[in-house]
């Protein structure tokens, strides 16, 4: 606002063409699903380099949404996902302010084991988890990716949320306490509306990780009822061929929900929350 | 503590040893859940945590000193060591671990610069922002498969457009599939994703980048700092701890992270783009020996826990608030 | 009541269909069955099953495709069909190729197949013309230097050489033709694959590849890049199984393509290869004459034939080839396979419990590395006669 | 050192206007302070002469250049902000010399005037601790080090002692004093305390809800108020206004010269400008006023004695040494004449045309 | 309203000890005033009785019950912080009325009690603003406001008037005591204020470096300071302090009684104890110290005059009324005798023994 005309000029050209820069590498391998989506089959392959094909259908759009499950999956995907992002962020909110708001013994400890969890491959150890699932009666219900879901991403919305929590002031707790608040009222009247940003990253976060899973998804379910929608999208690899056209029409219609809930959230990534808060 | 005498309230109160045990008693009680409380909080992330991945992750990690195949429970045995003896012989193993490390390293290095530029544009003010800002975060939730089948496809000299546009910069000298390369082939699985991670880093950083208090700035500029300073010397060590987690853990996560890599490249160009973590996954569902594939799994993770531990030190030393 | 768990893996949504419609028939005169069909995806079924039988969480019936089968026999999972075969009033139409398959893990037969799958080579007429070939080749020496014209042509190749996943085929087809024999292993157990004849098959491919025949990123290709390949027009030739047929037709007129035999080796002979696909029960099911009962249904002659033809196989009941479908000229290459003494189906050695990684894995990255130049085929045949051989060892002693 | 000119700044908002018309010359090397009720815009204009803060409208130069759009980090200027602002992630040692690791100081350098900066604030046992683990005055004190380690163009101080306690806020006060002399550099201040207003100002600003009031020398001030906001601002306690009509006539024609009698609606008179008559001395008219005592606060080498005149008016009576007087007594006082004051109904000083 | 015992209390901070025998009794209804320099650990004794701040040792009473490890929210106190600590998300009547709506007050309630503090705070047209677009005073008097509109055991105000202006200081600090009487809660008042700490104190504690120094009530404080550091601590300007060393022995005859004339090392004199002597006044013996005019500083109803003694010993002399004097001319001053005090020393005090 202050800087001067030419580099402020310079600078702006600059950001909107770094802007440009990023989202033209963000879109392009997306436009590219959509205008396979869009192609008629027999020029998929014929006009495959061209940047927009000769001919346009929505043939398949149509089956996927009309003759085939995968509204059905869409809808699976955004019960596990909702129901996940909400779970996990519950649980790491507590799991989170605990870490930064407490000294405990076994601290160190609790942390090395969540890393732990990141750092196996989870292919290694489906087999012990599909036991307990299976043990427990959840197998082939959304219950099951739920639950796998929040336990896997537990960890790092943790310590997401942990270092949001360490960037509000204490001494608003403190007043908060000292106003009579229990440390749960504390925490939603006073600390969660300052750490809307990192609820809000931490949420995005977890539903698209949900959304996009397959592993758990592919191993635990096995009922067309209760399949979500990656592992919908891997029935089009056939071992045959691949129906390109209905994959990715069914990938387009799958960003759908991801994007409104970006725009969804994003209205929480505000700057400035706690300024006037503290003196000092 | 534990002389009742020393909590006597003075004299002129009245008759203070009467109620004074209760309170005490009261008092042990309230340390106690003050002392539980912060497990109080962890419990449920630990139940999850210990009962769908700890328990099942021990289990793993015995494997690794079995000789275990899937499926015949009755070829198993308890082997020592010797899983992990085979390691230092097997070439394939040594070549999986160099092209881990470079996959991780370009894949975090880049994603994370990348991601650091985003999030500093998206947090100043331009026209469109709320579009912009939901568009360049969606590659982040494309499912693996259709991002790898998708760059797979841009790759593809016949019905893709990337080969071409390479070749027309000068960068190919003619459009060819880069995948099939053995030397560049690996550039294909780190380049989709880049491209899918910058978005994970835009995200974090830009929500951490907005709880930096704007007085910060406004002293730093009264200061004298340039914006380069305000950037490494304000807004790095902000953001430090948040780039400390994240980074942390998208090593740990991209290290282990071989869908790209299998759907794009199946670990080929003969073994020009195997991973660890595609190897143990080979090594248990096509040798079938789950034993040697968690072995190597555990070294991975040894790995990962020396790399975790190095980053903890040092943000201990760097983040200071 | 009782309820069967049947699961597909090599699923399509149109493969799923008809197989829904001939359970339903199942389930229609058998009343009190009900069967649950669990569809896994072909990419990942194997890891899938794996899991779910590792799991405890075992079905009663199961598509078995060939190269699982001895694992899972092996393994004691599969029930022994034999008797269930004796006794059924369709057991007598089974082809004798078809009974062969069925036992190949161990002499015992564990599944009933579905169908099979034979190499044939599909070739673009364009293309040919195009590059100025007159008739579609007949040998190894001809197709050489076919797809050497057809790679003159600008951006176009010879060959779709498959040399990611599932290329071994090829591999094999080109050492036996070159060798002028199908078999695996001599006499003494050890792996024919390093013979100097065999060799030179290898070889065959590794040149196809080096002189420009084939695409630059073939190296990687898999199933579906071959066949994008060729409908694509990149490529001329393809060798594919029938299964093929069914994308290739969806995408390319029928005038613009046809199917030959596999180019015979110096010898005058080729060796397609032959897999196949089948149901088996599993050991543990608690209702073993329903699933036999369902199996049966599915491989009736009937049902057989439809399954076949929507899968893209060649059905198992003798005479089902005398089918109109069958007569036309893209299925011709496959029926001059079957009907001519010049060509001797290739069935691989799947019955080794190691084929599986062999295939997959092993053979797929050292081929790769011939083809880049970094082995010489010598050094690839050494490498895969060194596993078979004692794979084979491993095999015979359990016998 | 730089003067420093604001032509017609004013500053809004959105809706809420902040401060309006403000006209403000500053020499080179001048003391300015500025003082008004919380709220009147003080903070708000320091820190558009820092450039943190957009002009809404007018012009502001500095040293002659015209800097309305100038940075914040180009005009060369030391704050103090009122919140501290420091930077938690770095010791005290580095937030203090932190604007001479912007500019490239060398360590040695930067070391020796952070540490004498923070010998004269009393820091030097918590140069490697963060702000975190400061007491509030110790944590202002880091801010103000941060500017005094500087040599800029002018310094602008938010009320940077307020925090401290009366010992230390002497003794920086001095210090501000001498470095005031030492750097001839110009400064702007605020404040809430009197003494620190008189003692240090060359010209004190009174503003008042965005407006100035009144620009001149604290006598000048002190003796001469513009109005009635700053009669009663300046002054503590506070000077005391009584209705000219509250007063009998005969007392008016006394307090009250004839030439300016109409115009006058209210006369003011402070606190130490009043004496109390002792009751022994008898002769009526030496007691200007009769009041009953409310409340005595005993300062020590002060009392204060709040008189009711009734009506609920309150009337502060600054007595020198101690009283003991029980409340409730009444008390005579009468005016020093000449500390009188006088406004018009708009709150506008009138002045006797002698004077 | 509960009484407050403090036995023993320390507190540390890993290494650093903050506070240490702090012994104190707190009456219900009393009115205490912390007082003492920057650094010395009132913060932390308030966060500590308010609960925030672990008690590394001793023990805590509020109302007989020992609260060592009881919730801040179960000690029904009100706080003011120092920080403000105000919640940024919420409008200023949210703000203050926070406590009211975690306790479930009804709206209607909650409202008349928040209006009520807006008036007597003056915060009126705030209301609806966030934090963050107020001013520095306007922020703490909604941080006092939080606390005001509670009906608490105990208030605790931590420099809750430190960012005013006088007047509204003066106001506020009416208002405290006024509410004080009100309610008789016991409050605990942290200021560097002298004026607010001896006017609202029933008693004050001078603490220094995390001790007790005196405790008393203010008249106590300043007449009989315990030791050097409370009588240089209080009064304002501070204490003048002389070696008896650099007296002549004629005049430490004087001025110092016989029977405690060999411990005592210091005398201390407050500025307002002491008078100048008119150079037209001959007599020698009444001016007790002659010294030179360093500066004059001009405070409207009172002048402070510094002198140099020699050897850079500067004393201070509270003239009340104006007084033009050069600096370099010599004054003679007297001593009131009475005012005297004596120290050992240690910097304790000794007393006459006959007062
Ligand atoms: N976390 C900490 N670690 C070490 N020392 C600390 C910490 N917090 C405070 N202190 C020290 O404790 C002492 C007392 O602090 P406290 O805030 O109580 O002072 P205070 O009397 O309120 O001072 P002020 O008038 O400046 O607000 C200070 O010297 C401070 O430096
Ligand atoms: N963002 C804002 N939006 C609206 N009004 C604002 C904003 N920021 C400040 N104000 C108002 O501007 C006025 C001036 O604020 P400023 O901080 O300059 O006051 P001040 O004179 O420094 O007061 P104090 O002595 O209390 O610090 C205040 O009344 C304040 O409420
Ligand atoms: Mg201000
Ligand atoms: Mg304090």
């Amino acid at each position: 606002m202050l800087d001067r005309n030419i580099t402020n000029g310079l600078a702006v050209v600059g950001k909107y063409g770094a802007l440009a820069c990023y989202v033209a590498f963000a879109m392009l391998p997306l436009y590219w699903l959509l205008k396979i989506s869009l192609t008629p089959d027999q020029l998929v392959f014929t006009e495959g380099t061209a940047l927009w094909p000769s001919a346009l259908t929505l043939e398949n759009f149509q089956s996927v949404i009309f003759y085939s499950d995968f509204m059905a999956y869409f809808k699976n995907s955004i019960l596990v996902s909702l129901g996940t992002a909400l779970i996990t962020t519950l649980v790491a909110t507590a799991a989170g302010y605990a870490f930064s708001r407490f000294h405990f013994a076994g601290k160190n400890l609790i942390i090395v084991a969540m890393l732990l969890t990141q750092m196996f491959p989870l292919l290694m150890i489906i087999s012990p988890i599909y036991k307990i699932f299976a043990s427990l009666g959840l197998l082939n219900t959304l219950t099951s990716l739920i639950i796998a879901y929040t336990a896997f991403n537990v960890p790092f919305a943790t310590f997401l949320m942990q270092s949001f929590f360490d960037g509000i002031p204490q001494d608003l707790e403190e007043a908060a306490m000292t106003d009579g608040a229990t440390r749960f009222q504390a925490l939603r009247k006073v600390i969660f509306p300052l750490t809307l940003p990192g609820l809000a990253a931490t949420l995005g976060f977890v539903f698209t990780a949900a959304w996009s899973e397959l592993l758990f998804a592919l191993m635990l379910i096995s009922s067309n009822d209760t399949m979500t929608f990656p592992v919908g999208l891997l029935t089009f690899v056939s071992k045959f061929s691949v129906d390109w056209g209905q994959m990715m029409a069914a990938g387009v219609l799958a960003l759908i929900p991801s994007c409104l809930f970006f725009i969804f959230i994003q209205r929480y990534l505000v700057q400035g929350l706690t300024s006037g808060a503290v003196k000092g | 503590m534990t002389d009742m005498n020393t909590h006597l309230p003075p004299a002129d109160a009245s008759d203070p040893t009467k109620n004074n045990s209760p309170q005490k008693t009261k008092g042990l009680g309230l340390s106690l859940s003050y002392f539980l409380e912060p497990y109080l909080y962890l419990s449920p992330a630990l139940l999850l945590i210990g009962l769908v991945i700890l328990v099942p992750l021990v289990i793993g990690v015995s494997y690794s000193f079995q000789s275990i195949a899937l499926l015949q429970p009755f070829k198993t045995g308890w082997i020592g060591l010797d899983n992990y003896r085979a390691l230092f012989t097997d070439a394939k193993f040594l070549v999986a671990i160099k092209n881990t490390f470079w996959w991780t390293l370009y894949c975090v290095t880049l994603q994370f610069l990348l991601g650091l530029g985003l999030a500093m544009l998206l947090n100043t003010k331009f026209h469109g922002k709320k579009l912009i800002q939901a568009l360049v975060f969606l590659p982040w939730a494309v499912p693996s498969l259709l991002s790898a089948l998708t760059w797979a496809w841009l790759f593809n000299p016949v019905i893709g457009p990337l080969p071409h546009w390479l070749a027309a910069l000068g960068i190919l000298a003619e459009p060819f599939n880069i995948l099939g390369d053995k030397d560049l082939a690996l550039w294909g699985p780190i380049v989709a994703n880049i491209w899918f991670g910058i978005p994970f880093f835009a995200i974090t950083l830009l929500a951490a980048l907005q709880s930096i208090p704007a007085d910060m700035y406004e002293a730093a500029d009264i200061d004298g700092a340039t914006s380069w300073q305000r950037f490494t010397k304000i807004t790095l060590p902000f953001l430090a701890p948040m780039i400390a987690i994240t980074v942390m853990l998208r090593t740990i996560w991209i290290a282990n992270f071989a869908d790209l890599i299998y759907v794009m490249t199946g670990g080929g160009p003969a073994n020009s783009t195997q991973i660890l973590s595609s190897y143990i996954f080979t090594t248990a569902f096509r040798k079938l020996d789950f034993g040697y594939a968690s072995a190597v799994a555990v070294v991975l993770l040894l790995l990962m826990l020396l790399y975790a531990a190095i980053l903890l030190k040092m943000r201990k030393k760097l983040v200071k608030v | 009541d009782t309820k069967l768990k049947l699961v597909e893996v090599i699923t399509s949504p149109a493969r799923t269909e008809t197989l829904k419609a001939m359970v339903a028939d199942y389930e229609k005169s058998n009343p009190g069955v009900t069967v649950e069909i669990v569809s896994l995806p072909w990419g990942q079924a194997f890891e899938k099953l794996a899991t779910m039988v590792a799991g405890g969480d075992v079905p009663d019936v199961v598509e078995m495709p060939d190269k699982w089968q001895a694992l899972y026999a092996g393994a004691g999972k599969l029930a022994n069909l034999e008797d269930n075969i004796k006794n059924w009033k369709h057991g007598a139409t089974l082809g004798e190729k078809t009974l062969a398959m069925a036992r190949q893990a161990g002499g015992t037969a564990y599944s009933i197949p579905y169908g099979f799958y034979l190499r044939a080579m599909f070739y673009n007429k364009k293309l040919l013309k195009e590059a100025g070939v007159a008739k579609p080749p007949v040998t190894t020496a001809e197709f050489k230097e076919a797809a050497a014209k057809v790679s003159k042509l600008d951006g176009k190749y010879g060959y779709c050489l498959r040399g990611g996943g599932g290329g071994l085929n090829a591999w094999m087809m080109s050492a036996a033709a070159m060798n002028g024999s199908g078999k695996f292993f001599d006499d003494a157990g050890k792996a024919t694959i390093n013979q100097p004849g065999s060799v030179k098959g290898l070889q065959y491919l590794m040149d196809l590849y080096k002189d420009g025949s084939a695409p630059k990123d073939s190296v990687n290709w898999g199933f579906n890049e071959i066949v994008a390949g060729f409908y694509s027009g990149t490529c001329a030739f393809l060798d594919q199984d029938p299964d093929a047929l069914i994308a290739i037709a969806e995408r390319m007129p029928a005038e613009d393509f046809a199917v030959i035999p596999m180019p015979v080796g110096p010898a005058g002979k080729a060796y397609p290869t032959i897999g196949f696909a089948g149901w088996s029960i599993f050991e543990t099911t608690k209702h073993k004459s329903e699933s036999w009962a369902l199996l049966a249904h599915l491989s009736d002659p009937e049902n057989n034939k439809t399954w076949a033809r929507k899968v893209g196989v060649l059905p198992i009941h003798t005479g089902a080839e005398q089918d109109p479908y069958y007569k036309t000229e893209q299925f011709a290459g496959w029926f001059t396979e079957l009907n001519s003494s010049k060509y001797q189906p290739l069935i691989l050695p799947s019955y080794l419990e190691g084929f599986g990684y062999f295939a997959s894995t092993l053979a797929l990255e050292s081929s790769q590395q011939a083809l880049l130049g970094e082995i010489s085929a010598q050094e690839l045949a050494d490498k895969w006669a060194e596993f078979l051989t004692a794979e084979y060892a491993k095999w015979k002693a359990k016998q | 050192m730089a003067s420093i000119q604001l032509q017609d700044i004013a500053k809004s908002y959105g809706a809420v206007e902040v401060l309006r018309n403000i006209d403000l010359s500053i020499e080179e090397g001048e003391f300015i302070v500025l003082v008004g009720p919380s709220g009147c815009g003080k903070s708000t204009l320091l820190r558009m002469i820092a450039g943190l803060e957009p002009i809404t409208s007018g012009d502001m130069f500095i040293g002659n250049e015209w800097v309305n759009e100038l940075r914040p980090r180009d005009r060369d200027i030391a704050m103090v902000f009122q919140s501290y602002a420091l930077y938690p992630h770095m010791s005290v040692e580095r937030n203090m010399g932190f604007s001479l690791e912007i500019r490239g100081e060398d360590k040695a350098e930067r070391k020796k005037r952070v540490q004498e900066a923070a010998r004269i604030l009393g820091l030097e046992p918590y140069l490697d601790r963060l702000p975190k683990a400061l007491s509030g005055g110790q944590r202002q004190r880091v801010a103000m080090g941060r500017a005094i380690v500087r040599d800029p163009k002018a310094f602008l101080f938010d009320e940077p002692l307020s925090n401290l306690d009366a010992a230390l806020r002497v003794e920086m006060r001095l210090e501000i004093a001498k470095m005031h002399k030492r750097l001839s550099a110009t400064m702007i201040y605020v404040t809430h305390d009197q003494v620190e207003a008189l003692t240090l100002a060359d010209r004190i600003v009174v503003m008042n809800n965005g407006d100035i009031q009144q620009i001149g020398t604290p006598m000048e001030l002190y003796a001469r108020p513009a109005n009635l906001f700053v009669a009663q601002f300046l002054g503590s306690p506070t000077m005391n206004i009584i209705q000219k009509e509250a007063l009998s006539s005969s007392l008016i024609e006394m307090l009250v010269p004839a030439d300016i009698r109409d115009s006058v609606t209210k006369l003011g008179i402070r606190p130490e400008h009043v004496q109390i008559v002792q009751s022994s001395d008898q002769e009526a008219e030496d007691g200007h006023i009769t009041g009953k005592v409310v409340v005595v606060e005993h300062l020590g080498s002060d009392a204060n004695i709040y008189l009711d005149l009734g009506n609920q008016r309150q009337f502060l009576v600054r007595h020198h040494g101690d009283l003991e007087v029980a409340s409730g007594t009444e008390l005579k006082v009468r005016f020093d004449l000449e500390k009188l004051h006088y406004f018009d109904n708009q709150g506008h000083a009138v002045h006797q045309p002698f004077l």
